[in-house]
């Protein structure tokens, strides 16, 4: 192969790259001039939090089943509710019958018990300050839908569908355990209590939300003679994306 | 055919050509001697070589061909038709659900697409390719350039003598033979 | 509503979650996704449950302004307005409630009191003012009261503090009708035009389908324009030099010089009045002849005859002149209503009766404080400082009182020289009362927390007049109420309740919250003539080779919602110009000032700059040409140019109050009088952002404006047809039945729908072109305001695009079809099939669907589209806080790269049918009355020109509408089978001389007649009417070609 | 029975594989600046999109109802491109043309990076970028797949197949070329090029089923070179819009596809064969065919213009009128469209005058302007339907903003890239087969020297 000097190649790449690089649009200029401020849109938002697994402000996408649920302010156990004291979900969650958002209880409703129960639990202790400071107490959604998504929680509980077929076995979550894990100087602690408040045991992904709409029982009670027509409607994409 | 285990029982006789019709002379005598057990080697796909060598059989690579496309045109059909019955309410601009002049197109990139693909797949093996394993008689970097080559890979001991002789009388400008003198090549 | 501060963000965080992320950004479908907070309510408020709206009756505007309406509440923040169904009449709301929603979450807000630029405590706020008024009050020195309209129970309480020095006036105002109502009838009170009965309109530039954003009367005109309800469609006539968004709703225009209307009008008054021999009337209009009246105004003496005869032919209504008409205009109005016969039926002094300031009262206060005798002036949404020309020495005037207070959620031109800014609460966080209208009392009552530390300005009067021991009046309520609530309900007490028929005073009081009004008899509003004598002033015309002209902006107005993004970012229904100002005038005009911009150069935008100087100074700005314009008239809207009112407002445009002289007109009353004014070129282009490219404003005969014969449908209004559009000669079902005849299917087959067939229709007839239907779009559907810059570049976001043509009727004149175009939803729609990721695609209900996380933003529908009307998002936008606070949780915020439209509110149809499954009957079909106004455009629509319906529904209001004999469907012939039919535009055309009161000849009925005379009026003369006008007719003909500017 | 190329310098077989290898690896000067330049556009390129996937498509000059612009255009342009070579090395091999044997190897690279070029578009003109693996069928979770009703579906199939179609088919005519330069190489280069030879050793076996597979391909591409312009015309006619909702597109677009890539064809390896002193393989014969392809194309092409405008009066629709009409004589495009017909009808014309068709000058400059012509004539499809669409309301105006501009330079420097890379590692003259066209060693003909 023919030597060939390089120096000429280099000062002729470099003019090519620095006049290119001159004429640049400047990525600087494009916030603009907007009113409503442009946001530059980022492909990986995740990535961060997905390699910093003590990212303590995301959770797995609702892709995954959720084992370990999220750190929650008062560790609250479903179980103690539900299967001890034989509580209904609609007396906490008293919106899911007639509107979209099931509703965390306020805090008043807490009260209404543990003005009298167990007000000596350091965990009831938490929600008792939470509500005399006039605070909401910051549950964290661990059963969260897409933003996306149009749920609403009155249609499902009117037509029949259970709150666990989504929910799962929540009865039967926050039962206490023991277990041992590093305290903050490392050392190995054994710890007892509610450890997992609230785990979700469904994907809420779309092709399970589909399996249900094609083929739950309640559509045939409900609609009757209609209920093809229902199925139909229930796989119609304007029936859950808003 | 690497492993020196698999070698057929023989010895290998090389001919090397520098006329193509020497070459061919060449072919017509070991056929007309019903020696015919050879491959021939050769920079270029004249037709009366393939003529010769394979008097007109024709390739099997047609049978891929003919596979793919069918499979391709029925993939394209079951790809478009099954996934729109399964969202038989979803229907855009008042087509029919499986509306077949639209999947029509998709039906024909499918045929060629997979047509050409098994083609691709029947080429490689009916060729063997890729050829790195063939046997170091048939590495002749000269081929590539300007020579013919006959080459019996397992010629019986019998054979050889007579083949060397034809190969030589028809003008060959180089005859090898057994299994270390086989001119081989250091490229893979 | 006990709603706190508290309660409010407790709510917020529960909902934000639901819209503060982009749809398409980052979603839980991820690997890894955000955690969001689901925060509980302490203590749940009764009336609110989350996820469900909640309404809450109250009244936004103030003043004349007010009408009856409805906070949508959501999660704890107000997320929309809609009308008052419980109100009486037909309700409706204005673009001018929207724009207060979002004024409610301006940025801009005040949200502190501040002290001389510094934020200072609510304590020590009050104590300053407290301090200032009982100093001032010793020295003998006023406090004084600067507002914009007020009525009901504050005014009394402003009275109380102020004692009576208090001005309300408003740029734009009722100044000049008030005054002129107070010269010839006694009464400083707002006429009411009852324009529902009439059936001949002569207006003289008064902007009621504009920036009056009168529901009322826009309404009882939507009415007139029926041709349903009972007779003909109102004639509309208009004389003036331009036709502003109102003017172009008129059948006839008469292109007078500006400043001759009045001439005009006495002249017809004088004539008609004569003619019936009411002589007070011809006594006050003096001896104006026709033939003087032509000489001035440029008409000719058979355009006036024409107009005497079309106003003595029927029931007329002469409505006032506009932001240029003095009190002389309306007087002379008055009188020819008088004349007519008008009173009391459809003009009476029913109208608004709270306190309308001249500007006699304005400029003496404004003499007063230069004199030093004012020693507190309370500002409150007053911007003098803004709206008056320079000479009149506003800013001096506010620099000489002791303590300048701005009352105000907003800081603006005028507050900007307050040294005490106490921000009070909106109309959504406050209670009050308000009176537009004789006999209707409208209850406000906060739909939200406040956002801010602000208070009411009622607590802050009340805390004000104790803590300085000002003594009320006797027998008034005097300042012991603790709030102003009390104080608001003790006035209620006093003047409205009747224990007799209310029963207690707290039942009373809470069916007043609930349904938000009270209504009572309207007392004795006859117009009966007191004055002898009425001194008119010299009204020559303007001199000058080039008029300057102005009028409010129908969406900003006198420029109080400049700051509003909507109401810059909702293009102007005559221009399509956003973001600015910009000088219109006609085309001929532009070229004999060699200014005319080429099409391409409209095209793309880029529009001649000129510079206009008056004697009021020199502007710069952008030139348009337009129909509908006078040659040698220039048009300049005010509303634009702030320097101090915030960050979408200042910088943008010029302030076109700067260029007009400080005259008051006759009876005091502020005029903004033409200027002589001078158009210069700059010789530079300037892009412009304009969400219309359409020049020419025509459809180039493609029918998507049409215009039918009014005579025509007076026989049969919308009743079914002989066959659908047999008017207009377009309509889809017309080319399938010449498909069926020849046996011919589609080559696809109708889509079929089993429960719903979603539909709209939209009259044109109706459509005044105000642009409430884009607005409220913008607020139900998170629309993001893209900006100037953007907006330029063609990146508006708009789900509606008013679409505007000039269609030329037979006889030559030209009428405006205002055409709303909006995605039609069409049966075979040309997006669907192109979409390859099934986006978009036609859904069970007969909608259009757009599955906004599933688009991949190939824009291939939207170049499919016949009708253009899908809009992609460039860009992914950002709500600054708190506008994000209004953002509708129902709706997907969409990210960059997908493509987005009209979606019929499917939000709110699946609420209703969600709603109407709570009962348990889940099969049940929701009927066609329950979808009328379910679309927010279809519900803030003053006019009621959109319906919605179901199509399967054969007897619904929509299958009703598509066998009128008006019905259209645009683009019909490449069968798009729209959802959407559009009700052609009627005109007069056929008969130039025919409106639909004529019947009965000299129309000398007496009020209340009308309703009888109706019955069979139109339907049995119209032979009668034909021949009797015959020989007008080409005469009248002859008017329209001069009267058109083209 | 065989001719030689140039009767009066006998070639040998040898003197074939030296003259083509010669060039290879050998970066000279002229090389080193058309390559660099590439690089340098294709970065600015690449940066501009990275700014567009930034902030959205709002930095393009879009402006509604005209949602397409450059990127389409440029795309159809690079989509017609790649149709000459296929068209040259398929259809020409089926009906056994002997013009084709000099250019089709390098024509048919162009169509293999031309094809590469174009696929950008469809990925970068997205308004999600991200999202483009939706465009094809893969078996997911929430059940969804595409309408295979859109003709941008049939898009992805149509390129997809053709990208493939064509790339295997050039690698498969390239591996006895490799085999070459394998042999006639050594060391590292050596080991890359037997690698990408797959060992091929010219057997007759291999001869035998390669000779089949060739033809078999050959004739999966000749469809293609009608179906794939035809279906990237679809993407227009199948969509209402008047100027595109019209069937004389199919047949139109193929036309203009090959016209343009021929020409390309031209401009491209005039130059090459210059360059690299080819002219006993590759020389005016062949370009004369080529030119003479072009005047035939240009025929088609003007007749498919003056029968749009037939059509567009003869069929009474307004919309169809108004949009030709306008396109012709508006303000706004009609510069572009004179462009069009002056580059692609009445210059190409020169051609019919064999002097000037077998001018190396006159061929080139020729071919730049049919180049040029053809980008217009997409551009006048594509924008001027769009800005004169079915409501007037909506008439607006485009022109491509400074990043469209930037990602379109980019897509020119993508495809010199690759092309000149091409130059100087793959034999640009398929040497196989060129030595069909050399007079075979006869032991006769050495015997009688």
């Amino acid at each position: 192969m023919r030597r060939t000097t390089t120096t000429p190649w280099t000062a002729l790449g470099l003019l090519v790259a620095v006049t290119g690089a001159a004429g640049c649009p400047d990525a600087s200029v494009y916030p603009g001039d907007d009113v409503f401020q442009r946001e530059p849109h980022s492909l990986f938002p995740e990535w961060p939090a997905a390699f910093d697994p003590a990212a303590k402000d995301w959770q797995l996408g609702s892709g995954m089943v959720d084992g370990r649920g999220l750190e929650q302010p008062i560790a609250f156990p479903h179980y103690t509710h539900v299967t001890l004291n034989g509580m209904q979900c609609e007396y906490c969650h008293q919106a899911a019958r007639k509107s979209l958002h099931a509703g965390v209880p306020q805090g008043q409703t807490c009260m209404n018990c543990h003005t009298y129960v167990k007000k000596d639990s350091p965990e009831v202790q938490k929600v008792v300050a939470y509500f005399e400071k006039g605070e909401p107490v910051p549950w964290r959604k661990v059963h969260d839908l897409p933003d996306f998504v149009h749920f609403e929680h009155k249609r499902h509980v009117q037509a029949g569908v259970d709150c666990t077929e989504c929910h799962g076995q929540m009865g039967l979550q926050g039962q206490p355990e023991t277990w041992s894990e590093k305290d903050e100087h490392g050392k190995v602690v054994t710890k007892t209590g509610v450890r997992h408040p609230v785990v979700r045991e469904t994907t809420l992904q779309m092709g399970w939300c589909l399996d249900c709409h094609a083929s739950h029982p309640s559509v045939d009670e409900n609609y009757g003679d209609k209920a093809n027509l229902r199925r139909a409607e229930l796989k119609d994409c304007w029936t859950c994306h808003k | 055919m690497s492993a020196a285990a698999s070698r057929p029982v023989g010895t290998r006789v090389k001919g090397i050509y520098a006329h193509l019709d020497s070459f061919l002379a060449g072919v017509e005598r070991l056929k007309s001697e019903g020696l015919t057990h050879f491959e021939v080697l050769t920079p270029l796909p004249r037709h009366e070589i393939l003529e010769a060598v394979y008097e007109g059989r024709p390739s099997p690579v047609r049978w891929w061909t003919l596979t793919g496309g069918v499979c391709g045109i029925t993939t394209g059909f079951l790809l478009t038709s099954l996934t729109a019955i399964q969202w038989p309410m979803i229907n855009p601009g008042g087509k029919d659900v499986v509306a077949l002049p639209p999947y029509a197109v998709i039906m024909f990139e499918c045929t060629i697409l997979f047509g050409a693909l098994a083609t691709l797949v029947g080429l490689l093996v009916h060729c063997g390719l890729p050829g790195f394993w063939l046997d170091s008689s048939l590495k002749d970097p000269r081929v590539s350039d300007d020579k013919f080559g006959i080459v019996f890979l397992r010629a019986s001991e019998s054979d050889a003598p007579k083949i060397e002789a034809a190969l030589r009388e028809s003008g060959a400008i180089e005859v090898t033979s057994g299994d270390d003198t086989v001119y081989e090549v250091s490229n893979v | 509503m006990n709603l706190h501060r508290r309660d409010f963000l407790k709510a917020l965080g529960l909902s934000s979650g639901t819209s503060a992320i982009g749809a398409c950004g980052i979603d839980a479908n991820r690997y890894m996704t955000p955690v969001e907070n689901v925060l509980p309510y302490v203590v749940k408020p009764d009336q609110v449950t989350p996820g469900t709206p909640t309404f809450f009756a109250t009244s936004v505007l103030r003043g004349p302004h007010a009408h009856a309406a409805t906070a949508r509440h959501r999660d704890g923040r107000v997320i929309n307005v809609g009308h008052n169904p419980m109100a009486p009449g037909r309700p409706s709301v204005s673009t001018s409630e929207l724009m207060e929603l979002q004024k409610h979450y301006s940025p801009d807000r005040l949200q502190a009191p501040q002290a001389d630029g510094a934020a200072t405590t609510w304590e020590a706020g009050l104590s300053t003012l407290a301090t200032a008024v009982r100093e001032a009050r010793a020295a003998g020195k006023q406090v004084a009261y600067l507002g914009a309209y007020r009525s009901g129970a504050l005014v009394e309480l402003i009275d109380q503090v102020t004692e009576g020095h208090a001005v309300y006036w408003e740029p734009t105002g009722y100044e000049a009708e008030v005054a002129a109502a107070e010269a010839l009838f006694g009464r400083r009170t707002l006429p009411f035009y009852d324009l529902g009965d009439a059936d001949y309109i002569l207006s003289f530039g008064a902007p009621f389908l504009g920036s009056w954003g009168d529901a009322a009367i826009e309404d009882r005109y939507a009415l007139a324009r029926d041709p349903n309800h009972g007779h003909g469609i109102v004639r509309f006539a208009l004389v003036a030099p331009f036709r502003d968004q109102t003017g172009v709703n008129s059948d006839d225009w008469l292109a007078c010089a500006p400043g001759s209307e009045v001439l005009v009008a006495r002249a017809l008054a004088a004539r008609i009045a004569s003619d019936k021999g009411v002589a007070l009337v011809g006594q006050l209009a003096g001896g104006v002849t026709l033939e003087a009246a032509a000489e001035a105004s440029g008409l000719s003496v058979e355009d006036l005859e024409g107009l005497v005869a079309h106003l003595t032919h029927g029931q007329a209504v002469v409505l006032p002149g506009g932001a240029s008409g003095d009190a002389d205009l309306a007087a002379a109005t008055y009188l020819l209503n008088l004349a007519l016969g008008a009173a009391p039926g459809r003009f009476h002094l029913g109208g608004y009766a709270g306190p309308v300031s001249g500007w006699s009262e304005l400029s003496a206060l404004l003499a007063d404080c230069k004199a030093g005798k004012v020693g507190v002036l309370i500002v409150d949404e007053a911007n003098p400082v803004y709206a008056l020309p320079d000479a009149a020495g506003a800013a001096e005037a506010l620099k000489a009182v002791g303590l300048v207070v701005g009352v105000s959620s907003h800081t603006d031109e005028t507050t900007a020289l307050a040294s005490l800014l106490l921000p009070t609460s909106d109309a959504f966080e406050d209670w009050g009362d308000e009176q537009p209208v004789a006999g209707l009392r409208l209850l406000r009552q906060p739909a939200a927390s406040p956002l801010y530390d602000t208070r009411s300005l009622g607590d802050v009067l009340l805390a004000t007049a104790r803590a300085a021991g000002l003594q009320a009046p006797e027998g008034s309520l005097g300042f012991a109420a603790p709030t102003w609530r009390e104080y608001l309900a003790a006035v209620w007490a006093r003047d409205l309740h009747q224990p007799a028929v209310d029963g207690a005073f707290g039942d009373f009081w809470e069916k007043s919250v609930i349904q938000g009004f009270w209504q009572g008899d309207a007392g004795d509003v006859t117009p009966a003539l007191v004055a002898e004598s009425y001194a008119w002033a010299d009204a020559a015309p303007v001199a000058g080779d080039l008029v300057l002209l102005t009028h409010a902006h129908p969406l900003r107005k006198d420029g109080r919602y400049a700051n509003q993004p909507w109401a810059q970012e909702v293009g102007d229904a005559l221009t399509g110009m956003t973001w600015d100002s910009w000088l219109e005038v006609s085309h001929e005009t532009a070229e004999a000032l060699g200014l005319a911009p080429t099409g391409k150069q409209q095209r793309s935008g880029e529009f001649p700059k000129v510079s206009v100087t008056t004697d009021g100074g020199t502007v710069e700005l952008p030139l348009r040409t337009r129909r509908g314009i006078k040659a040698g008239i220039a048009v300049l809207a005010l509303g634009n140019g702030h320097v101090a009112a915030g960050r979408y407002a200042d910088g943008y445009g010029v302030n076109a109050a700067k260029l007009f002289a400080l005259a008051a007109g006759s009876l005091g009353a502020f005029a903004w009088r033409g200027q002589s004014a001078k158009v210069g070129d700059t010789g530079t282009l300037v892009k412009v952002a304009t969400t219309y490219s359409n020049y020419d404003d025509t459809d180039q005969g493609r029918q998507f404006g049409m215009l039918v014969d009014a005579g025509r449908l007076a026989e049969h209004g919308d009743a079914p047809a002989a066959h659908a559009g047999e008017l207009t000669g377009i309509h889809h079902l017309e080319l399938d039945s010449r498909l069926a005849e020849r046996d011919v299917e589609g080559f696809y087959t109708t889509p079929d729908h089993s429960t719903y067939r979603f539909g709209m229709t939209v009259d044109t007839n109706a459509c005044t072109g105000c642009g409430a239907c884009l607005v409220a779009c913008y607020a139900e559907n998170n629309l993001p305001v893209v900006g100037k810059g953007k907006l330029a570049e063609g990146r508006e976001m708009a789900w509606i695009r008013l679409d505007r043509f000039w269609e030329t009727a037979p006889d030559g004149t030209e009428q405006m079809a205002f055409v709303p175009m909006m995605c039609q939803h069409c049966g075979h729609a040309g997006c669907e099939n192109v979409c390859p990721v099934l986006a978009t695609y036609h859904n069970i209900d007969g909608l259009n669907a757009m599955v906004y996380n599933r688009c991949v933003g190939t824009r291939y529908c939207s170049n499919a589209c016949p009708f253009s009307v899908r809009r992609f998002n460039y860009h992914t936008y950002h709500w600054p806080e708190p506008f994000n606070l209004q953002l509708n949780p129902d709706v997907s915020v969409r990210t960059v790269g997908v493509m987005e439209k009209c979606t019929f509110c499917v939000q709110r149809i699946r609420q209703v049918k969600s709603a109407a499954k709570d009962g348990g009957n889940f099969t049940a079909t929701v009927p066609d009355e329950a979808w009328r106004q379910v679309p927010a455009c279809a519900e803030a629509c003053p006019t009621q020109a959109m319906t919605f319906g179901n199509l399967n529904d054969p007897e619904g209001a929509c299958s009703q509408s598509r066998k009128s004999g008006r019905t259209y469907e645009p683009l019909a012939d490449i069968r798009p089978l729209s959802a959407v039919n559009y009700l052609a535009r009627a005109t007069f055309h056929g008969d130039p001389t025919a409106h639909h009161g004529g019947g009965h000849g000299g129309g000398h009925e007496a009020a209340g007649e009308h309703a009888a005379t109706h019955e069979g009026g139109s339907h049995e003369a119209p032979a009668h009417e034909g021949e009797a006008h015959e020989a007008e007719g080409h005469e009248m003909k002859d008017h329209h070609e001069a009267g058109s500017a083209h | 029975m065989h001719d030689t190329i140039d009767p009066n310098r006998p070639a040998s077989y040898a003197a074939a594989n030296r003259d083509i290898i010669r060039v290879l690896l050998q970066p000279n000067l002229g090389w080193l600046a058309l390559f660099l330049t590439a690089t340098a556009a294709m970065i600015y390129g690449g940066y501009c999109w990275y700014l567009q996937l930034t902030w959205g498509l709002g930095l393009g000059g879009y402006n509604p109802p005209i949602m397409w612009g450059i990127y389409i255009v440029t795309f159809v342009f690079w989509v017609g491109i790649g149709h000459a070579g296929t068209l040259i090395s398929a259809i020409l091999f089926l009906v056994r043309s002997r013009w084709r044997t000099g250019v089709y190897r390098a024509s048919e690279a162009m169509t293999v990076f031309a094809v590469m070029t174009a696929l950008l578009f469809p990925v970068l003109h997205l308004g999600r970028a991200w999202q483009v693996y939706w465009f094809f069928p893969y078996p997911n979770q929430r059940y969804l797949w595409m309408n295979f009703k859109s003709p941008l579906m049939w898009d992805v199939f149509a390129i997809s197949t053709y990208f493939t179609v064509s790339a295997v088919f050039f690698f498969i005519g390239l591996v006895p070329d490799l085999a070459i330069v394998r042999d006639h190489s050594k060391g590292l280069v050596q080991k890359v090029y037997s690698v990408l030879a797959l060992g091929w050793r010219g057997t007759g076996r291999q001869w035998h089923h390669y000779m089949a597979a060739y033809g078999f391909f050959a004739a999966l591409a000749a469809p293609l070179v009608l179906s794939v312009h035809s279906v990237v015309s679809w993407d227009f006619a199948m969509a209402i819009t008047p100027g595109w909702h019209s069937t004389i597109f199919p047949p139109y677009f193929v036309a203009g596809a090959i016209f343009s890539g021929c020409a390309m064809v031209i401009t491209l390896l005039l130059p090459m064969t210059y360059a690299f002193g080819w002219k006993d393989y590759v020389n005016l014969w062949h370009f004369e065919q080529l030119a003479k392809m072009c005047l035939l194309t240009s025929g088609i092409l003007t007749y498919a213009y003056g029968m749009e405008y037939f059509i567009g009066w003869y069929s009474q629709n307004p919309y169809e009128w108004a949009i030709f009409s306008w396109r012709a004589t508006g303000e706004d495009y009609a510069w572009a469209f004179w462009v069009m017909v002056t580059c692609n009808c009445i210059i190409p014309l020169v051609w019919y005058f064999r002097p000037l068709r077998t001018n190396p000058v006159s061929l080139f400059v020729v071919s730049l302007f049919v180049n040029v012509g053809m980008w217009f004539e997409r551009f006048n499809i594509v924008v001027s339907s769009l800005a004169h669409n079915f409501n007037p309301a909506t008439w607006s105006y485009y022109w491509p903003s400074e990043i469209e501009w930037g990602i379109m330079i980019g897509s020119f420097g993508w495809f010199f890239f690759w092309f000149m890379l091409f130059l100087q590692v793959l034999p640009a003259v398929a040497i196989a087969e060129i030595k069909e066209m050399i007079a075979p060693p006869v032991r006769g003909a050495v015997e009688a020297k």
